[in-house]
């Protein structure tokens, strides 16, 4: 599995061509952009910070639980961090199984994880010179350990008392 | 006992340190130690009263159990993706 | 909107990047490709074949719908015909958004109604020199032509009495 | 009044020819060329009842209306992606 924090551009083909083969029927690659705007405001770049030593063990962890939903290993997770020009690829997600359901769903559950728990910050910088730090989702401890192995269920870190992010990526 | 304070993003900007080491009480919890630094005043009352925290790279609520050596992470509201 | 049956090799990047723009958080892809099993019999190749003038015009009302789900006009819908090897790409779904949910959707809704209404057939041909048909879907007339202006809703031509497909791609 | 069918896919293979010119009297529906079809016997009777049939590109049930010129095709379950 190809589970990178990284602070070089990522490249969206090598990610997607990390999983697929002859097993699988469908391939599915989602992408994280910076968008050149947000409640209502113009934005011309982003900057994202990580707490990677953590970072790192969070995205296998949602690797690893996005794989059991999948029911293959075919999963590739990068975020990268730095500064970011709008347009670019804050995140890549790539998987592949023998049926589009379980591609599906283990795709949506990465990029939702990644939102609720991974150690990642990001701050606007707008046209006008202000920056402000993206509104985000308070991560919570796991209550019990069980959880762990259901993965697409509730009762997931970050999913109790999250607060609604105000924007930034999709 | 001695713990690392880490401290990312917003709450960096507002206590203007990345680090710092925390004498702590035998036996104290997260919690004690949200509650030592917010009772130093300003800027650190600035943090919140509950705030994610992850203790050696794993979240943990206030309740939990310090051990000297630990790294406490103060982790702002995340946004990636 | 690029929208194509095609003979030739899908370029699946080019797909790709014929969606996205500085307006949107999120780009999704998805690939449809030949497996090299099924029903626990060994493939080793699939051999697509359309009612060609018809496709082009099912494939084009299927990407307006999933357009207006996915409220932006980025929407790339690419079939492959013809003789295809297991890994081969058969079909391309691109989409992109300023938020994810409704690429999420709107990718998941045109691969839906590709298999329900696209006039597409598929042979399978096993390592031991058989080949058949893969089973599908009966597709159905639009019963109110009011339900064209749902597309994620239920009542979509072919959902009623629908055959569950025995195999074929994800 | 004369209608062009087309067969594809299982359907082809069945009747072993792809297009097939077919004469019917006016205000015959979809369900009249189909009992038409069937009822010259093998290998047409092989066609459903209620097969799924496109007039002019565009699905129609049985009981639609055929006019002079349309192309009509019997469309077996269709299996794209």
């Amino acid at each position: 599995m190809l589970i990178e924090i990284t602070h070089d551009p990522i490249d969206p083909d090598a990610v997607r061509r990390s999983v697929g083969g002859s097993h699988d029927g469908a391939v599915l690659l989602f992408l994280g952009t910076v968008r050149n705007h947000n409640d209502g405001r113009t934005v011309d770049g982003m900057e994202y910070e990580a707490y990677e030593e953590m970072a790192s063990e969070v995205l296998r962890a949602i690797a690893e639980e996005a794989a059991t939903a999948l029911g293959t290993d075919r999963v590739a997770v990068v975020h990268r961090i730095g500064s970011l020009a709008v347009g670019e690829v804050s995140v890549a997600i790539a998987v592949s199984s023998p049926h589009r359901a379980q591609a599906y769903d283990a795709s949506r559950y990465a990029i939702e994880e990644i939102k609720k728990r991974l150690p990642v910050w990001k701050r606007e910088h707008y046209t006008d010179g202000e920056r402000s730090w993206v509104r985000g989702q308070t991560p919570r401890p796991v209550e019990e350990k069980a959880n762990m192995s259901e993965p697409p269920s509730d009762g997931r870190p970050g999913s109790a008392g999250a607060e609604r992010g105000k924007g930034g990526m999709a | 006992m001695r713990v690392q304070t880490r401290f990312f993003a917003f709450y960096r900007d507002l206590l203007g340190s990345t680090e710092l080491t925390v004498d702590l009480p035998d036996g104290a919890t997260v919690g004690d130690l949200v509650s030592s630094l917010r009772g130093r005043g300003r800027p650190f009352d600035g943090l919140p009263v509950a705030p994610a925290v992850a203790v050696n790279r794993t979240y943990r609520g206030l309740e939990a159990h310090l051990t000297d050596g630990d790294e406490v992470a103060f982790i702002p509201p995340v946004a990636g993706g």
